[in-house]
């Protein structure tokens, strides 16, 4: 190979050629891996947020704004259950992703914490067990209704107390569609 | 299946097209160096000491490629890199013994003390202060200025005065700099026997400073077989090129300040 | 557009300053800060080589691996951009400005393992849109970053050159006391952490 | 054996990359917030390392010297995007702990550094061994640091025994754990190392002199 340049060329693109296979080989294992158990913790999540999901349909709805996923459960007869929707509040680290059930009348059957990245000690009292579970029960828009913030970690609060009541806006935007 | 066939085809094209960039990149910008300077610079000891007096050890080899150097300059280079230099530059091979750096003084905690120090541990500030709290006014005071400048770890302060581990020394000069009083200097590597002492007070007020001072009472002179011990202004020096190790001074000095490295 | 530029421009640089809290970049960062005047060259480089990586990512993103589905080899395609863009600039510099290239010497190379260019171009496509404005907050957020680079590492040179004069414990000098006076550096960072625009 | 024993002790100990050669700095601030964080960076770190060191010693003759630095990159980049992926997909919680920094180990400067200062110049077996013995290095530091930030900063030793066990009244000092704390953790821990290695030393050279 007398010409330099080429041979510079040839030897980064085999390199490159040969790594993106090996990579997109491991991609295409462990693809159907990851999928089932990203799939599996989300079911596990909506589960433990709303028992009776496992004996009802769930019917996929149109989801807006921070609302990720809105997911409507109907019994045998299509009559609606209640649903469980994915919310994003943005918090004091950053996004807090919230799950939560809440029946067609707006009251909330459970609440449940994906993913935050609160301080630690700080912010997280307000993701914490206590104050979520002081979500069950009350009905949106939480404000109102009884539900007053964790001292110390007011910003964290105030967004999961939005989040949630977004989450009712929509739901009362489908419940009228 | 089909995103392996994209990643791959992709990835050979971006490979190819950054490969080919480079490469042509490489020629265009080519500067015109110097192929002996990569060379010089690959012998380098690279510890960029500057014992040789330029900024470091790439600058040390462009000068001496523009032939301002010449390759004994360097201290701590190994003898094989050094005569491929030379060859390199067409200049005769130099042997160049290797020195190692060497404290003039043993005395620490047997140096009797002027008063008692307890300022910052610097030497160079103890030395501000009426000359160190040693009596012997150029005695080492131990602080350890030399221990901190040098890179290699080679010099340690045990019992209050500075010692050099020959092996670990790259004769880089740091520790000569960093001594406030002088008290290192550098001697050839092989040098077997060694003064460790450069008091030039008079006898009575070394006897009085420290139980090791040279007193300058010139038995050590006299019993040299071939006159490698000279006592100039009160201190012995041994002249490394005639001394054949014999250890002669060493047992005749009452001092004992003629060591054995 | 422009203010949501303008408040993209300041998170980066003090809100998620890539040295005091994030830990992008900490390589260099200790070991270029003894000198400002290395620290200066080093954060102009840096900053000129994440600017443009940022683009030339998110580029690359938006009409190669997204379309061909190829996502899971971001990193991958990154780093060959960014590698190729520094070897590029080390070419250039050494042809055009032999001066600055001496005096950067070691510290060009290793922008290549900077963990703020990888990092920025990986931030700058995380929830993605293929829009321009996307386009224009992922440029102005790598150069933002860049900037809180250059500053944190400016800042950081003087307060190592008040450090020279301090004699600390022996085992304390060089490297632990840049640490700790560095923790120290991001406890004042750590006051921005609460703003949310 | 022996010189691989060794070129592992000289890569672990005598130049640990991150006390001696302070090298890989970003994920040793960034990811021992837990012990167990700190641990599952370090092996992931050392995968990487024994891999990319082998296959680029490997190839090491047939990489010109105008792409060496964009080659051994994408290399090492392969090996971390595939210990990416087998992370997400059987170990979802190393993934939730470590995040963005899996990634971030193909820039991280220790890998890079070992490649080009050891992988190339060497065969592939004694690369391997560096690679672990670096590998090993990291790892000690990583965990030590991680432990000393999870001690002080959540009260907790991997996630279990709370701090009130081993000191009466303690309260966990939540600074360990932001990003300030890191870096004066790390700070302390590298003073500490320093204090033994010079006292070590001293006790060495003292030992010779009485020889």
């Amino acid at each position: 190979m007398k010409n330099p340049i080429l041979r510079t060329a040839l030897t980064l693109l085999l390199i490159c050629g040969v790594c993106a296979g090996l990579v997109a080989a491991v991609y295409h294992v462990t693809l159907p891996v990851t999928t089932a158990r990203e799939a599996e913790a989300e079911k596990a999540l909506v589960l433990s947020v709303y028992p009776e999901a496992a004996s009802l349909q769930a019917k996929e709805l149109e989801a807006k704004g921070n609302v990720e996923k809105l997911t409507a459960y109907l019994d045998g007869e299509g009559k609606l259950c209640g649903f469980v929707g994915i919310v994003c509040g943005a918090g004091f680290g950053g996004d807090i992703r919230l799950v939560i059930a809440v029946t067609p009348e707006g009251k909330i059957l459970g609440a449940g914490v994906q993913e935050h990245s609160e301080t630690p000690g700080v912010g997280s009292r307000a993701v914490g067990g206590d104050f979520i579970a002081s979500l069950t029960g009350a009905s949106l828009p939480v404000g109102e209704n009884g539900v007053d913030s964790v001292s110390g970690a007011t910003i964290s609060s105030r967004a999961v107390m939005a989040a949630a009541d977004e989450l009712l806006s929509l739901i009362r935007e489908e419940g009228k569609a | 299946m089909e995103h392996i066939f994209y990643a791959v085809l992709w990835f050979l094209v971006l490979g190819g097209l950054f490969g080919s960039g480079l490469a042509f990149l490489a020629k265009k910008f080519a500067v015109k160096t110097d192929e002996r300077e990569e060379r010089v610079k690959a012998l380098m000891p690279g510890a960029n000491c500057g014992g040789c007096g330029f900024a470091g050890c790439s600058s040390f080899a462009e000068a001496l490629l523009r032939g301002e150097a010449t390759p004994d300059g360097c201290g701590s280079m190994d003898t094989e890199a050094r005569d491929e230099i030379c060859d390199l530059l067409g200049l005769p091979r130099m042997t160049v013994e290797k020195k190692v750096a060497h404290v003039m003084c043993s005395g620490g905690c047997r140096a009797k003390e002027k008063y008692l120090y307890e300022g910052i541990r610097d030497c160079r500030i103890a030395a501000s202060l009426a000359g160190g709290n040693k009596l012997c006014h150029n005695g080492c005071t131990g602080l350890g200025n030399c221990e901190r400048a040098c890179e290699y770890h080679a010099l340690h302060v045990i019992d209050g005065v500075a010692q050099v581990e020959k092996d670990k020394c790259h004769s880089c000069g740091a520790c000569v700099k960093a001594c406030p009083k002088g008290l290192i200097v550098m001697i050839p590597e092989k040098a077997v026997y060694a003064v460790q002492c450069s008091s030039h007070e008079k006898p009575k007020d070394v006897m009085r400073a420290c139980e090791v001072g040279c007193i300058g009472c010139k038995k050590c002179e006299k019993v040299c077989p071939n006159g490698a011990v000279t006592v100039t202004d009160g201190v012995a020096e041994i002249d490394q090129t005639k001394c054949t190790s014999c250890g002669l001074c060493a047992e005749a000095c009452p001092r004992g300040c003629i060591v054995k490295l | 557009m422009i203010t949501k530029l303008l408040l993209i421009l300041f998170t980066a640089i003090f809100i998620e300053n890539y040295i005091f809290s994030k830990f992008y970049g900490v390589c260099p960062f200790l070991g270029v800060s003894k000198d400002p005047a290395t620290a200066v060259g080093m954060g102009l480089a840096v900053t000129g080589v994440m600017t443009v990586s940022g683009a030339a990512t998110w580029l690359l993103y938006r009409f190669v691996l997204v379309p061909f589905g190829l996502t899971y080899l971001d990193t991958l395609a990154f780093i060959l951009v960014i590698a190729a863009l520094v070897q590029a600039l080390e070419l250039f510099l050494k042809k055009m400005i032999p001066s600055l290239y001496r005096a950067l010497g070691i510290y060009l190379p290793l922008i290549t393992t900077n963990c703020a260019v990888l990092g920025a171009a990986l931030t700058g496509i995380s929830d993605f849109e293929g829009t321009l404005e996307h386009f224009a907050s992922a440029v102005v957020y790598s150069f933002g970053s860049a900037l809180g680079f250059l500053f944190a590492i400016v800042l950081f040179a003087g307060v190592r050159k008040r450090l020279e004069s301090a004699l600390p414990p022996k085992a304390f000098q060089g490297i632990p006391l840049a640490l700790i006076s560095a923790g120290l550096v991001a406890i004042a960072f750590s006051g921005f952490s609460g703003m949310r625009f | 054996m022996k010189k691989y024993l060794e070129i592992l002790k000289d890569a672990a100990i005598t130049k640990n990359p991150t006390f001696v050669q302070l090298l890989g700095m970003c994920p040793t601030l960034a990811v021992t917030t837990s012990l167990l964080n700190g641990l599952s960076m370090g092996v992931a770190v050392t995968v990487v390392l024994i891999c990319s060191g082998t296959i680029i010693s490997l190839l090491r003759r047939l990489i010109p010297d105008s792409v060496r630095i964009a080659s051994y990159i994408v290399i090492i980049s392969a090996f971390v995007t595939a210990v990416q992926l087998v992370i997400r997909a059987y170990l979802p919680a190393v993934d939730a702990a470590l995040g963005i920094f899996i990634p971030l180990i193909v820039v991280n400067c220790i890998v890079l550094g070992r490649a080009e200062a050891f992988a190339s110049k060497h065969t592939p077996g004694e690369a391997a061994v560096d690679g672990l013995g670096s590998g090993l290095g990291f790892t000690v530091a990583l965990a030590l640091v991680g432990f000393v930030r999870e001690f002080l900063g959540s009260g907790t030793i991997l996630g279990g025994t709370p701090l009130e066990l081993a000191i009466p009244f303690a309260k966990p000092m939540l600074f360990f754990v932001l990003p300030a704390g890191a870096f004066v953790t790390l700070g302390f821990v590298i003073a500490a190392v320093n204090a033994l290695r010079r006292a070590s030393e001293k006790r060495r050279f003292e030992k010779e002199k009485k020889l």
